[in-house]
């Protein structure tokens, strides 16, 4: 089997600050405090994935698509934001989503199935997670242009995976964006795979970031797996963006260690030795080796991360699994502001039987 | 008061609503520098700039999903499709997103957008360039689908779609762009929803919407000059759609024809038909018929003339009724 | 004869193609590592190699696309897309493309292709994996659209589509691949076109495809315990539709219920219920009847139950026309 | 009013071999004879396009797209094919369709609103025209592909315009033809506009050639005016397609000099200046002036040469006009290859009236 990475890793064009092995290649742009602020934002995602593939396993939830491996990139994207930032991801950015606004609980609501999972509280400009891969890079680029036309402050992130950058709709987010100079940020995750189909067989151009150059747009590459180089990009793309200079794409190599939803079986493509490769390049593991030889890191805080954040996660689980079964009405009243005489009818009717 | 065509009357609608409210931008291919292909954003770019009327790359899912994201973010967009032939590479966006973004969130984000496409065919146009594939919007729950036949209800509908809480997709008949002229108020909004009885009568129903109202009209002047009384029936809104204005109609009359000039199987005059038998079969005199496009694909200019529904195939099925 | 679920007679229906007819290839999202998310490929890359049985990126549109020249190009390309509710980005090349090329060129290029695809709910899926939208293929002319329910017509027709000289959608019905076992024999083709009479009777027809056939079956044995004699119709061809052999059926029973698990308004059954009343008012005991799904978004899993018409409101329909 | 082209002209970094006033930048490696060849097939081109206009004033025909200025962009690229490779272009490609084979008295007959004109004869491999933007490039892919697997040698092209780039079906069609190597030449006519939108508003990329790139795939900007360096580069593109070395994208830089179609207005949106400017780098006049130069062209030649194609284009135009009206069982049994009892019931229902 080949390999899913086109470069999987050690490539000296691809920007990072921290390696595998938790050794620094540059002075870090952030204090150990926001280091170890990050480290523990991964461990709470890192909970919340694993209660999420068990809960799945207990048949609680509906198919789950774990981000297990991708968790620099996405809390590190997501920390580089202001608060009321607009992001619009997909299904395996829980983690993001999280850091920037949206409550576990209604992530796991989401997950059991359940519509309301996606009423965010109002000033989290998060969109619930689209599932169509591709269509909703576009909807970062309206946003974002709404805020310029508005003459706001607000920028737009959006996250996608690499099978995205296949779709027609990634060429026509690309080039709005950069056609508008619309304030967003254009997010690869690339991890290796769409689905069972790697990345090296997707495109015939080395990396992602290079495709940002046909739009006439900043491309950069970035190790996925280290929290603090994906940080430093974001804010870069995120501070250009805001000052007017419009969008980037920024690729961030990293790799799916989990199956790709609960429904998946990776034996089928790929082989365990590609797998346990990148075990070593866990990004919660190279930022705890880093941290502890700072001296930023002890068992003990460990353990409190884990036990403090598993409660986090129990209580949202909790909360969600209580939430009231859905009724009829509350789907009929779903589709519009006001619910139109047909749909009344048709409650009138199915109600009879 | 101000007498108008229909292209008119949706030029003066999207004046009103951008001169009324800052949130309403336009974007579309060719709308801007052009007014566009039909010349309905006439003028309006000069009159608001660049940042209103908004020229875009020919690429319909990106102009469909910027809106959509515009629209959640706050604005009014009103985004145009030069074509409804060209309108299905934004099909996704419109069925998997504008439609479902309530739904998705729990009411908590909404895209009150509105895309315009015009439609139709009668003009010898292109492939591509002459259908009428409402159907497959008026089957997606969460948009409503308009389709104005008349000046003022161009202006009026336009204006109440792009105040609507939701997304309105709005269909202009091409060929009645500049058919008619009439007088409309200035301030004006005609409800999404009823439909509008155009002429009452009592002996047969004709309901039609978009371009073929016209023949529909036409059809119920012969057959009164028969002496049979015809109530015609412009549905306007397809979705969500006035089953009981329709049904109310029938019950009177009896009789009921259908017209539209999509194709037959599946088009939207199988639900009006499937509505009125439902609700109202013991007092149907006679089935109710169809008048519609051929199973085939719109043809060029040429069998233009073998494909569209005219006046004496609308007057032959109203007539099969009244014989049952 | 062999035994198989609907998975497997489609696998063998694959696997039986390529084996007979080097023309045949498979494209797909995980098709071939994986065999499919649901497996209906499986095996079949391995058997026959990569230049057979191809995996693809995830672009729909370009899949269709070009399958669509390599039929012109006079190979038999059948492309999977992973499900109904990712296909619309593959819309445009069906109804603009695939539907259109022998008219466009009077016959001299031709698209026999195969479109498989997924579709249906049922099996607590996400967002976009559930919904039944056949009505929007199902009114483009140009393209046969093909639902099979049972294994045996499963393979029967989908060898019969890769050998039909126009371009077939097929809709698989999700919660049916594994749900019943069937004696199918090696060599078989069924029709397209022809209804299947499932079961005969004489008080009342029900009409259904697909997945909600099992419903339907279903509320057939509830009402036949209570003595109501049931006529159980599998439209299998959507088009070219089969209007005869619903009719005969209805003539037969005077009864007649639709039933299927797309949105009411739109949805399949209206053109079904506007044909039978065409043809066969006078004979009509009471209004046909449409047993659908709601004019909503398809939920998600926790409200699935409120959406899928269930046995129940099968069996209330049909009393409802026997009670009239 | 901004200039339509990107770059329009006089740029280094483009290919081309026949300079607007007739000189020549390099040793042409073309006879004269073949060069007087594709100078007579483009004054046969542009007949044929004087003519449709006239007609369609004339109310003769339905909407027609010209391509004045394009002839050497249209003819160069055909030329360079063989007999029965496939082309898939558009509403404007009349010349390189005519130059591939498809005879003009279909192209006349289609442009009646006549679906006969797509049947083309058999053995030539044209699909009649998409007027849609866009959809039909990955038709190319699909062909090429579909000869690569049946291990035949022809090859496809497909020919679009600027704005077609701007589709997704662009970037899925460049991305799927790189990954499985197929045998396809893009050739993209820049024209300037996309009906009024400017190319330089449609991307920020500097080229269109540039974004091959992105795909991996080699990229050339040549002189859509220049014949000569046009049939260079398809030759050598279509060259490396038949050796199995995959596709390529050609962006051939030229000026559409009359309205997008008939029922356009250019003075809506571009100075009379910008187009009077292009008049002098037609096509057919730096060709006529090395020729001129070099003994190959005279008066009486090209006399000859507008008589025969005037009477070649007149024969095709009588003959399209004199094809019997077309009948409704036509329209009907063009839609299935047998004519299912559906359509048959249409047609006794809908014949009674
Ligand atoms: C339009 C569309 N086509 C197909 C699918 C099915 N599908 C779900 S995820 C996926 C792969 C996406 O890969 P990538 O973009 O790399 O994201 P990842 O899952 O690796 O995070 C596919 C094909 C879909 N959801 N939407
Ligand atoms: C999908 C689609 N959208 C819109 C149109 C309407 N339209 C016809 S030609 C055209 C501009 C195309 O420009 P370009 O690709 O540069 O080709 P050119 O006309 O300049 O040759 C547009 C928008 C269409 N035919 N198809
Ligand atoms: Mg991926
Ligand atoms: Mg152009």
């Amino acid at each position: 089997m080949s390999s899913g990475q086109i470069e999987p890793d050690g490539n000296p064009s691809m920007f990072g600050l921290v390696n595998s092995d938790g050794s620094v290649r540059d002075r870090l742009p952030i204090t150990v405090e926001d280091l170890r602020g990050l480290y523990a934002d991964m461990v709470e995602a890192r909970t919340f994935d694993d209660k999420s593939m068990a809960m799945q396993r207990q048949g609680r939830l509906a198919t789950y698509a774990p981000f297990r491996g991708q968790e620099a990139a996405q809390i590190g994207a997501a920390a580089a934001l202001q608060d009321d930032d607009w992001v619009a991801g997909t299904y395996r950015d829980a983690a993001l989503n999280w850091r920037a606004g949206y409550p576990w609980r209604l992530l796991v609501l989401g997950r059991t199935g359940d519509e309301r999972g996606g009423e965010l509280p109002n000033g989290v400009n998060v969109l619930p997670p689209s599932i169509t891969v591709g269509g909703h890079m576009i909807h970062a680029v309206g946003l974002a242009w709404a805020e310029k036309l508005q003459g706001n402050s607000r920028i737009a992130l959006t996250s996608f995976g690499d099978g995205a950058t296949s779709e027609g709709d990634f060429h026509e987010a690309m080039n709005f964006a950069a056609v508008y100079a619309t304030p967003t940020v254009f997010l690869c995750q690339n991890n290796g795979y769409a689905i069972s189909y790697p990345t090296s067989e997707q495109t015939k151009s080395k990396t992602i970031a290079a495709k940002a150059d046909g739009y006439g747009m900043p491309g950069m590459r970035v190790d996925g797996n280290d929290v603090v180089g994906v940080f430093v990009a974001v804010r870069e793309a995120a501070h250009r963006a805001r000052k007017g200079e419009g969008p980037s794409l920024i690729e961030a190599v990293t790799y799916r260690m989990g199956p790709h939803t609960t429904a998946d079986d990776p034996t089928r493509y790929r082989d365990e030795a590609e797998s346990r490769d990148w075990e070593d390049r866990d990004p919660l593991l190279r930022i705890r080796r880093l941290l502890a030889k700072a001296g930023g890191w002890t068992e003990e805080w460990q353990e409190d991360l884990e036990t403090s954040a598993s409660q986090v996660i129990e209580e949202a689980v909790e909360w969600a699994e209580n939430v009231p079964e859905p009724t009829v009405e509350q789907m009929v009243d779903r589709v519009f502001a006001k619910r139109p005489r047909s749909l009344t009818q048709q409650l009138n009717e199915t109600g009879d039987d | 008061m101000i007498e108008l065509n229909l292209a008119q009357a949706l030029n003066g609608a999207l004046d009103t609503a951008l001169s009324s409210d800052d949130r309403v931008v336009l974007l579309g291919e060719d709308i801007g520098r052009t007014g566009g292909v039909f010349r309905i954003t006439d003028g309006l770019r000069d009159k608001y700039g660049t940042d209103r009327v908004i020229d875009t790359p020919v690429a319909e899912s990106a102009i469909v999903g910027a809106a959509f994201g515009m629209a959640i973010a706050g604005m009014r967009p009103v985004a145009e499709l030069q074509f409804l032939g060209f309108s299905y590479p934004a099909y996704d966006q419109v069925i998997n997103h504008v439609a479902r973004i309530r739904n998705r969130s729990n009411h908590r984000f909404t895209a009150p957008l509105v895309i315009r496409i015009p439609y139709g065919g009668g003009i010898g146009a292109a492939e591509h360039h002459s259908e009428s594939t409402e159907a497959i919007y008026a089957h997606i729950p969460g948009i409503k689908v308009v389709v104005p036949s008349t000046p003022r209800d161009a202006r009026g509908l336009l204006l109440a779609a792009i105040e609507d809480p939701d997304p309105v997709v709005f269909l202009e008949p091409i060929r009645l762009y500049r058919a008619i002229k009439e007088d409309i108020p200035e301030i004006y909004r005609v409800d999404i929803g009823p439909v509008r009885v155009e002429r009452s009568g009592d002996d047969v129903t004709l309901l039609s919407w978009g371009a073929m109202v016209k023949e529909t009209r036409q059809a119920a002047s012969v057959l009164e000059e028969d002496g049979i009384s015809v109530e015609v029936i412009d549905i306007r809104t397809l979705t969500p759609l006035d089953r009981d204005g329709i049904v109310a109609s029938v019950e009177k009359t009896g009789r009921a024809v259908v017209v539209h000039e999509a194709p037959l199987t599946g088009g939207f005059a199988g639900e009006i038909a499937a509505t009125i038998q439902e609700r109202c079969l013991y007092c149907l005199q006679a089935p109710v018929q169809r008048v519609t496009g051929w199973d085939t694909v719109f043809p060029l200019k040429r069998s233009e003339g073998h494909y569209l529904p005219s006046v004496d195939q609308i007057t032959a099925a109203a007539r099969r009724t009244l014989k049952e």
